[in-house]
């Protein structure tokens, strides 16, 4: 894969001296954290590995270029595997995917399914008024936008790997990194698309 | 004198304050008010005094950069940079360090159990309640003419921007636009003096969610925690370095900690 | 048991009876922990076990509670009373499991004010009662409970 | 053996101004230990205060009081040097008790 390669790079940097002034190199910066930090439970060390979208977006300060931003899109969009028929999973299972937080970090039950954390960021459903709003509000989404096969594509699409759509944004890429299963990233689509979901209401 | 003064000021205040600010705002103000984080320091104090390790030493002669014991304004200078470690420290950077140096204790043992629980709070919990009390009333100063300190800024900056762990987060995912709310609590921007100063004049804090006193050393781990990422060691230099940039950015701020959180 | 003991509890049972006859009422029964208002499940249980029949709504009665708590483990309230003679204030989470938080006796020397955190399991409304020259007047508000950070 | 209490007391205008914490854990009975077996209730029941000896306030508290419970009270008047004793009694017959002058 061609962030695999890119990121590559980054595992060979040497620990070099930062300068005395003026922000130390992103190299830097990764050879500091990798001697700092430790693995602890499921999160091991190589989750410190910035790959090219990371790297990318560090240095522009998640403003980059548009040409390299298309081409990096491109090869995350190739990552994403859409599973045969329909993406409409159940909603219900979906609901609590989305509300949960749990998951992925080092305290957490590796066994376990993990969380969405949909709610952490976004306006969803109207049965939960706790929500967060560093996400657009995704209210109403498939009655507002229908559920055809392409609109479930799309859903999908973007819960698998978010930085297929946009490079920089702020969203996980649940399937990409084996955050969520395909039937759990199906009960999201539902939970946004299908007419019986509360979200729809 | 200050602390009395400062609890007059809270019964004074007009009932009806929250018809300004945020529902939010109401209940951070209302909850700060009524913090229980004095308990800590009582047990803080006894601990501070209390002869242990090898050299059945207390941490009394303890410097924390204005000279051996001297407790008064000392937390509002840290971090800072410390010429006998030569490295920059923070309050519990510096503690471990005098465990190890005054007490005679060995590193692993004084870092068994940095974090504590409602249960049982830990020793450097206790500790920072009573050390950052006695900084109430100074303003904000952390070193930062020594290059090792300009050195630690700046590379707080950068981990601030950098883009790391299982689902690509940076401080600036959640710390970085003014605004916004993880799932119903306010996001206060990390970078910008204006939201840095409040929160650093209140840390370390007694946190309601946790029911327990917790230090800046566990805050900034738990946010590594939630962006997935491994864990960072305590006391580290990445810890202290993202610690002097907030704290840098909060510089001129008067200390009215510790606080309560959330 | 022995028949001497087997008695004096007896004779402890009329004592109780009178006491919640309030034909008796000794000064230490005023520390004592009102059970029966502390364990009832319902507002109405707990008001009854407060002796408190009915109340009415007064402006000099103030309560001050956050809209929106982020957390129920600590929620901040504060009441204060200047309804004159003023003797108690109960304060009742209506949606907890056990709806009465707490109770507080004016003596002379107290004003009627107190401030305290409470523990609320959902949104509920918080009401506070405050007794006054034999009659009880109310106050209430509702308190959002909502959850904040990161749910993990 | 309880934990800490701390108190203190100040005059405001025309009131005594009174704010004290109490270290306890103020257990509902129904959170579970690490063990996963519930821990059991745990809370003050009741709550004193006296000015120069004299009882002037009673309290009587639950189990939905907040953990390390923190009150405020106001005493009419007051002077400095004015002793104020404030207790606690939990429902396992624990008690504490902290004594502050007025400032």
């Amino acid at each position: 894969m061609t962030t695999k390669l890119i990121l590559g790079a980054g595992l060979a940097a040497l620990l070099l001296p930062a300068a005395a002034s003026g922000e130390p190199t992103d190299r830097e910066v990764q050879a500091i954290m990798k001697r700092d930090f430790h693995p602890h439970g499921q999160a091991t060390m190589d989750r410190l590995d910035q790959d090219a979208v990371q790297r990318v977006c560090t240095d522009t300060r998640n403003k980059p270029p548009a040409e390299l931003a298309k081409t990096l899109e491109a090869d995350q969009y190739k990552t994403i595997r859409f599973p045969e028929g329909s993406l409409l999973g159940d909603w219900k299972k979906g609901a609590a995917i989305a509300w949960s937080g749990r998951g992925m970090q080092w305290q957490d039950d590796p066994k376990k399914p993990s969380g969405g954390g949909c709610y952490n960021c976004h306006e969803i459903g109207p049965e939960r008024t706790s929500f967060g709003t560093i996400g657009p509000s995704l209210k109403q989404f498939g009655k507002l936008r229908g559920n055809t096969p392409g609109m479930q594509r799309y859903v999908y699409g973007k819960i698998y790997n978010a930085k297929a759509y946009s490079l920089c944004s702020e969203m996980p890429r649940f399937g990409y990194t084996r955050s969520l299963t395909e039937q759990q990233m199906k009960d999201l689509t539902a939970y946004l698309l299908d007419p019986a979901s509360p979200v729809n209401k | 004198m200050r602390t009395i003064m400062l609890a007059t000021v809270v019964a004074l205040a007009p009932v009806a304050v929250h018809a300004q600010g945020s529902q939010f705002e109401h209940y951070q103000k209302m909850v700060a008010e009524g913090s229980p984080a004095e308990l800590f320091a009582v047990e803080g104090e006894a601990l501070w005094k209390k002869p242990q390790g090898p050299k059945h030493a207390s941490l009394e002669k303890c410097d924390l950069g204005r000279g051996p014991g001297v407790l008064k304004g000392a937390y509002a200078r840290l971090p800072r940079y410390f010429k006998d470690a030569d490295r920059v420290m923070d309050l519990e950077t510096r503690l471990l360090y005098c465990m190890e140096t005054l007490q005679g204790r060995d590193r692993k043992e004084a870092l068994k159990r940095p974090f504590g629980n409602a249960d049982k709070p830990s020793e450097m919990e206790y500790l920072s309640a009573y050390i950052a009390l006695q900084s109430r009333g100074f303003k904000l100063n952390p070193g930062l003419s020594h290059p090792k300190e300009r050195e630690a800024y700046e590379l707080g900056k950068a981990l601030f921007h950098t883009r790391t762990g299982l689902w690509d987060f940076s401080c600036t995912t959640c710390h970085g636009t003014p605004g916004k709310r993880i799932r119903s609590s306010e996001l206060p921007v990390l970078d910008d003096p204006k939201t840095v100063r409040p929160l650093m004049a209140t840390w370390p804090a007694y946190r309601v969610s946790n029911s327990t006193f917790k230090t800046m050393q566990w805050r900034i781990n738990d946010c590594f925690r939630q962006m997935r990422t491994p864990e960072p060691d305590f006391g580290s230099e990445t810890v202290n370095a993202v610690n002097m940039f907030l704290t840098a950015t909060a510089r001129g701020a008067t200390y009215r900690g510790p606080g309560t959180k959330r | 048991m022995s028949l001497d003991r087997r008695r004096m509890l007896r004779s402890a049972g009329a004592l109780g009876a009178l006491l919640v006859a309030g034909l008796l009422k000794p000064l230490a029964a005023l520390a004592a922990w009102n059970k029966d208002a502390f364990t009832a499940k319902t507002v109405d249980g707990a008001l009854k076990g407060l002796g408190v029949a009915g109340s009415e709504p007064n402006g000099g009665l103030t309560l001050d509670a956050p809209q929106i708590a982020e957390n129920g483990a600590v929620v901040p309230i504060e009441i204060s009373s200047s309804i004159p003679g003023t003797t108690s204030i109960a304060v009742v989470i209506e949606k907890n499991p056990f709806p009465l938080a707490s109770k507080f006796d004016f003596m002379e020397g107290a004003l009627p004010f107190v401030r305290l955190n409470v523990k609320m399991g959902e949104t509920s409304h918080v009401r506070v009662i405050a007794t006054a020259g034999g009659k009880s007047y109310t106050a209430s508000k509702e308190v959002k409970v909502t959850i904040g950070g990161c749910g993990g | 053996m309880p934990g800490p209490m701390k108190m203190r007391a100040t005059l405001a205008a025309g009131y005594t101004d009174v704010r004290v914490l109490m270290s306890h854990p103020m257990e509902t009975g129904q959170r579970k230990g690490p063990d996963g077996k519930p821990v059991p209730m745990h809370f003050i029941q009741n709550v004193t205060v006296k000015v120069n000896g004299k009882t002037v306030i009673e309290g009587q508290t639950s189990q939905a009081v907040s953990r390390n419970p923190v009150f405020a009270f106001r005493l009419k008047g007051g002077q400095k040097g004015d002793k104020i004793e404030i207790s606690w009694r939990d429902n396992e017959g624990e008690s504490n008790s902290t004594e502050a002058a007025v400032a």
